[in-house]
């Protein structure tokens, strides 16, 4: 019988093994806890938590689509308050590793929660949403453009303090992500996720209007993973040597094996937990079986793998 | 600090078809899910993976529990009542006995029963009358009267089996288009069948313009209202926000889950009305 | 029985009816022909054509994904003076109403075709498939900058002279696809066709390489019409008046009038005649009926509804 | 100017499963095709839509003909041998008595068949072998000599029925575990056939290795080679540009589609060597 290294790092933290929840599809774990223990992933990624509780958006706040989804939640969730009271304290209970995503409408409140999350113990790393709509600039989302991006890492990367490793989670959405990539590289990130969903829309065809309230949503699911593919191929080729976070339709361990011969170094699991709240520990016993069919003793030999020896 | 509402005893399984049946518009499907059926309750419901292996469906569908049997012939099972609506109910009505589906339950919330004696009323649309039956048994057993009031666009979508019929005290019909019982929407006939009854607890459960009408209606008659929802629901268990409905909080708005803190929720809690969602939001 | 105007128009020339083949995806039309005539086409768009003939990529040069597959054909063809002796007089003899493709690697090669195609009668329009590479530029896609696409699209609009309708294909890889729109329609194209394949990539898990021949690859199919019809409908809303042939996992009736609804004066079906090859005639079909159900009596009373009356 | 190659019987229809079976590792299934299997060639391949209605498989699969029965019990009938390799495959050979697939054919070249008696050596690998069996019979009634060679990495992957055996001269078998027949891969044993039998023209299915292989034999020994080759298809009808292998042109190379000027081919002109194509391509 083979034995597998199965752990990974991003920046100075170690993780036991590659699998993570995507930020926003494990809500605060406690859902998923009930199917299996939260100390079995490689980290839970919480969703994007703002400065202040948020509603989010009118119903429907989804559509299937041809093996995906669009989601408009509109990062309904309780502030960074209740959070830190709240949902924190249960997942150290649990012993999860924990990876807090934030999100933020000015470059700010970015600032502003970094300098919270600081002080609080048990967090493994912060992971930027920087996706979001930029209120201070005709509501373009931050990931669009370098300088915008920039602004928002510095803010961060002020703020934190200490050594909690930065990943920066980027959109597809852009004409070069290698030119963001950069960009958040050169500010100081310790490593990227990537992607985020692609904006999309659905319209139905009986009431012949957008099918969400917020009329465009967030297209997820193995729909997008050739395009999650590519995009981490881009970057891992530019940068080899920064950590990435991949995720993108990943259902099954052959999925997550993609992403990592294309050069992730730990892979998300997003839409594919809504089809099955066990979807994170089948990718992570069918990656275990891959990695030691295939000859690896060491998961970080693989990652990146497909640029090698060709 | 675990939302007090999950369902804890919620199981993923495979379950196998033991019968698939015809009933005017609707399949009769029965599957056998062994210990699962012990734990479940009126009000819940199941989630299933459909497509089959290539599908493109990725997601589950919902379906209310029409009844479930602890100690059957072939152990545990539960009953569904589904319309072939689009690609994935259709799917499910076409499976075959001996076919395997993947299955969550129970989920959600289930309908509360008064502590002491009450006149209930039963109010479904449609096949949303499915998870009535099992509830007016339970609460005929617990002594409540229990009367009901099923309604539908026409005739053959009232859904309304022999069996479920005689555990209740009485039993109206309603049609839109006049086909059977009294012609018109099921919530016109409410009012009076109310005064009639002494009706002290409503429970609903169909079309969200249905639940909201008679939300307005037992505010004015100020009876208690449970009513079960259905929203659009992406994973069923709690993890993707798609499934929520707004209810009243002391700040303004609040979302909540429809697949945890519902489908069973009360009725005069719901904010019906669109407009005003929007307008305490600030939109 | 109600009765439906079907015709549609862009630019100066009427279409009987919306439908029409995407570029690639009907190669020269003669083996489509077999299955269906082509007269019953709004019109046929020819694969895009360059000055010399091209031997195009190696092999594989597709792969399957989820609701989709990624294409790398590397623009095989055998060049404007072959096509415009055999192709385009085959589909004249068959009284097919023909858009033209054309695909340059420098703005110039643009000019070039376009004066080729001046004199030749029998053609509708002609589309520029700006998602080329452009060898003077990086290898970038003309595409991808205002700045290079509207360089193409004068040069076409410069040489080509006449009324023939100029239609600008776009990419959907953009930060923003409106401001590329807003450049070329500046330009003085007469319509937009939205869109062209996402860059995606397959990494085959038992070769670990990258499974197509030229590694990345154009994603097409089911999977992306999302982010077509949020392309349309971005572009339609920011320009009500420019016809847009919108195409993007077009399979049935349905996803037509999806697309319409959202701003597309004429739908291109393309992945979809791979996996039948009567897609086209069925889509028209089952759009045809549709409108007739909806209470349409004029197809262009449908474009771009979805805008309206909210 | 249609390209003369064009298979101008190729008809879309929905065909019956009449029989699935099992064979070794692989399936034998037969359809019925009604008039189509009158307009079938041997060589010639069909393209089948896979995964059902609501399939994230959105791109047919090629298989080629095993058998053509014109007028059987049923009909016209069509014969595949599938082996269930990844889920397109997987799903064909799951599919029951009684269901439909949606089936285009017939696609493609045929093989040639010589003007004048000849020494033919038929190589199959796999299921490669399937197509063979109808050109030997067609042969055989021509007047030629069938020779067959079958080989696989292992014995039971050898498709060679019965009936098939029947209508050859000799069969030789090669597997590359030495479980069965001449120990070692089917080209190492074919020069000394080629010399033993007085093969005038070598006729070969398998995989893309294997053909390369007989092709530089064929070379070698200056007889004529058709191939049926087997390139990733997308669309099977020629609309798409996916399925070529390079062939020597005046210019250079020419990229030719192998759905229709294949796929059966003439294996001097392809050219085998990646390098050299590439070379040839300026790469
Ligand atoms: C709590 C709950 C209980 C339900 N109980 C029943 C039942 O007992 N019997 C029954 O026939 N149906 C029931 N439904 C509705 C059932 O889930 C839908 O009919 C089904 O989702 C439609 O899926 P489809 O694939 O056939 O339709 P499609 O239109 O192809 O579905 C596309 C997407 O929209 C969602 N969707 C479409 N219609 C509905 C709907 N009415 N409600 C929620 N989501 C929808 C689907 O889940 C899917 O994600 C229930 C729904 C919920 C939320
Ligand atoms: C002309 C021709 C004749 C064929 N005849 C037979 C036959 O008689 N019996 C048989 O079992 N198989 C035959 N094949 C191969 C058969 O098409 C593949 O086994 C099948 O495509 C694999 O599909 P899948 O969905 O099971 O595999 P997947 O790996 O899921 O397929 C993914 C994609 O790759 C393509 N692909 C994968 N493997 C092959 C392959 N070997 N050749 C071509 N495309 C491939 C598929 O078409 C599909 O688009 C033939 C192929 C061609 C081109
Ligand atoms: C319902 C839903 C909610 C999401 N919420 C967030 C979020 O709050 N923050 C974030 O960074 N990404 C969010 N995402 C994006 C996912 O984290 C992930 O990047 C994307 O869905 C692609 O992965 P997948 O295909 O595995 O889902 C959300 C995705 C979905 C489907
Ligand atoms: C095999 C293939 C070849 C293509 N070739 C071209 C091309 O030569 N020129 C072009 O503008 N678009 C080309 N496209 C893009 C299509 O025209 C179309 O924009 C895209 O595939 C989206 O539509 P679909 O999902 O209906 O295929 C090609 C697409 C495919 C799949
Ligand atoms: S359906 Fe996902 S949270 Fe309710
Ligand atoms: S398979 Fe499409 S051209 Fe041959």
């Amino acid at each position: 019988m083979s034995t597998l290294d199965f752990s990974t790092k991003i920046g100075s933290k170690r993780f036991s093994n590659p699998i993570f929840t995507a930020s926003g599809c494990a809500s605060s774990g406690q859902e998923l806890s009930q199917f299996f223990p939260l100390t079995e992933l490689g980290a839970i990624v919480t969703k994007s938590i703002m400065t202040k509780s948020r509603t989010g958006r009118l119903t429907p706040r989804m559509a299937e689509t041809p093996s995906g989804m669009l989601n408009s939640i509109g990062l309904q969730g309780p502030g960074i308050d209740a959070f830190l009271e709240n949902d924190i304290p249960w997942l150290v209970e649990q012993k999860a590793k924990i990876i807090v995503s934030i999100a933020g409408e000015t470059v700010d409140e970015y600032g502003v929660l970094s300098r919270r999350l600081r002080a609080v113990s048990g967090i493994s790393a912060v992971e930027v949403n920087i996706s979001c709509p930029n209120v201070e600039n005709r509501g373009q989302v931050f990931a669009c453009h370098p300088d915008t991006s920039v602004a928002v890492i510095e803010a961060v990367r002020r703020n934190i303090g200490g050594e909690l490793p930065i990943i920066a989670k980027l959109s597809p959405d852009v004409t070069d992500i290698v030119e963001i990539a950069a960009a958040v590289i050169n500010a100081g990130v310790d490593g990227l996720a990537l992607i985020n969903t692609l904006l999309g829309m659905v319209i139905d065809t009986n009431s012949m209007r957008p099918k969400l309230a917020g009329k465009t949503g967030g297209l997820s699911g193995p729909a997008i993973r050739p395009v999650a593919v590519r995009a981490i191929y881009q970057v891992h080729q530019a940068f080899p040597n920064t950590p990435i976070v991949g995720m993108g339709g990943v259902a099954s361990g052959r999925d997550a094996f993609e992403l990592i011969l294309a050069g992730a170094s730990a892979v998300s699991i997003g839409t594919a937990s809504f089809g099955s709240p066990n979807a994170a520990m089948l990718v992570k016993s069918q990656l275990s079986d891959l990695l030691i069919e295939r000859g690896f003793n060491d998961f970080r030999d693989a990652i990146g793998f497909a640029h090698r020896g060709l | 600090m675990i939302p007090h509402k999950i369902n804890k005893a919620a199981k993923q399984i495979l379950a196998e078809v033991i019968s698939n049946k015809k009933f005017g518009p609707y399949h009769h499907i029965v599957f056998a899910v062994g210990d699962m059926a012990a734990s479940i309750k009126p009000g819940n419901f199941v989630a299933i993976s459909v497509g089959g292996e290539q599908s493109s469906l990725i997601l589950r569908r919902a379906f209310a529990i029409y009844r479930a049997i602890d100690k059957g012939p072939m152990g545990g099972s539960i009953e569904l009542v589904v319309a072939p609506h689009g690609q994935g109910s259709s799917w499910l009505c076409a499976r075959a006995i001996g076919e395997f589906v993947d299955l969550i339950g129970p989920l959600g919330t289930s309908f509360g029963i008064p502590t002491s004696n009450a006149n209930a009323m039963l109010i479904g649309g449609g096949y949303g009358s499915a998870p009535l039956f099992a509830l007016a048994e339970l609460l005929k057993n617990r002594g409540c009267r229990v009367d009901m009031v099923l309604g539908a666009s026409t005739a053959n979508k009232i859904f309304a089996p022999l069996e479920g019929k005689r555990t209740v005290s009485s039993l109206t019909l309603t049609t839109d288009d006049g086909s059977a019982g009294i012609h018109g929407q099921i919530s016109e006939a409410i009012p009076r069948l109310i005064r009639e009854l002494g009706t002290e607890v409503i429970y609903s459960c169909g079309p969200m313009g249905m639940l909201s009408a008679i939300a307005k209606i037992a505010k004015e008659f100020d009876i208690a209202h449970q009513c079960s929802v259905e929203e659009s629901m992406a994973c069923g268990i709690g993890v993707c926000m798609t499934c929520v409905v707004p209810i009243r909080s002391e700040e303004n708005v609040k979302m909540v889950r429809t697949c945890i803190d519902g489908p069973v929720m009360d009725g005069s809690q719901i904010i019906w009305d669109r407009k005003e969602v929007s307008d305490l939001m600030g939109l």
